[in-house]
């Protein structure tokens, strides 16, 4: 599965993408997965309510279904204009 | 109906966004938004979702243009690093009366506000720091 | 706090409008009305008061300044004989945020269309006729 | 007093402005006499609903105080933008 990350998350991060191998059900339990590599992204995702979600390319809840999915982005709400 | 939308790191003319009166537009309404040098911001950079981010802006286009009565809805917005005092984004929409026409440039406004994908960081005197959203601008998406 | 009225006979290019970035104005908005080509028309007059137009204007644009904390106020609009297509007149307001440039702009279009004194007249297949003042255009100022 | 009339009004009757010796205490007063004078001012203030009036350039009623007026404005409801 692609993961895509952005603006802060990408900064602590450290990449604004990568693939990873994950039987993951939702996005939080990506999160738990990704939290558990390493410090850098338990830092990241310190704070889950400042962070959105879209799956293939559409805004999802955190416990969205995942099976099929091929993408998963994360960022802070948009703030365009 | 006409629409077009551009995401681009080029500077660009809004003014050249307002177009020719064709005897069916009576009413044009433009908005651009500018870099503000508050608290003595020196540099706006703006991310975005490359795809994704056209994407949305052409789906708002559309809808203000099918719920408004829209003759033509064009979006351009910058991404990279920008100055005070340059234009970030602007937006067009014809109509044939005015209401409709500031309605379709208000609604683009606070869809894109909060829901295209853009995100910007600010640096100043006090660093860098990533510009959070404003809870008026989710509220402002209740008037639709 | 700036404001430019003109009341004029010659055609202007209302882009010309739209100021450059300062610094301080995050937000701009240009309203442009132009001649539509309803039923044939083939030509609209506008008749105004001269110098009570010029005055109103002022007022209307010094009390939307107030109102919603406008940088800039500026209203340009034509007298005299006017093509479909012809863009008839043109406000445009600076603000800090979108908001007050929106509400600045169609405060000013809802007074200058039931509170200046300009009447039209139209020409076209039918002959020619006064346009007589919309309802709707009266409603507006309730909002205000 | 000086007298002014705009777009139908000024077509109907012909002038643009004029001056007139007149006591009428009221727009509407004023009106009656000048519908007595000549047919185009009885047919141009017909429907005098239609009609707007300002007293030294401000909108006011028909019954407003002509008192020290210098001019009487008559017009259809304004129609710009």
């Amino acid at each position: 599965m692609r993961i895509l990350y952005f603006a802060w998350l990408r900064e602590r991060i450290g990449i604004s993408s990568e693939e990873v191998e994950t039987a993951a059900p939702t996005p939080a339990a990506l999160v738990e997965e990704l939290r558990a590599r390493e410090p850098r992204y338990a830092a990241a995702f310190a704070d889950t309510k400042a962070v959105r979600v879209a799956v293939d390319q559409e805004m999802r809840g955190w416990d969205a279904d995942l099976a099929g999915a091929r993408e998963v982005a994360f960022f802070p709400p948009m703030t365009g204009g | 109906m006409a629409i077009e939308v551009r995401v681009q790191r080029e500077p660009f003319d809004p003014a050249a966004l307002l177009p020719a009166g064709d005897g069916a537009a009576g009413a044009a309404v433009l908005f651009a938004g500018q870099v503000r040098a508050d608290d003595g911001l020196s540099e706006m950079e703006i991310e975005h979702w490359p795809g994704v981010t056209e994407e949305r802006l052409r789906l708002f286009a559309a809808e203000a243009a099918e719920r408004f009565g829209l003759l033509r809805a064009c979006i351009v917005h910058r991404h990279g690093p920008l100055r005070p005092g340059e234009t970030i984004m602007a937006v067009a929409c014809t109509a044939p009366h005015r209401r409709a026409a500031f309605d379709g440039a208000a609604f683009l406004m606070d869809w894109l506000k909060s829901r295209a994908p853009f995100w910007k960081k600010e640096r100043g005197p006090w660093g860098e720091r990533w510009v959070e959203a404003a809870p008026e601008d989710e509220d402002a998406l209740g008037r639709w």
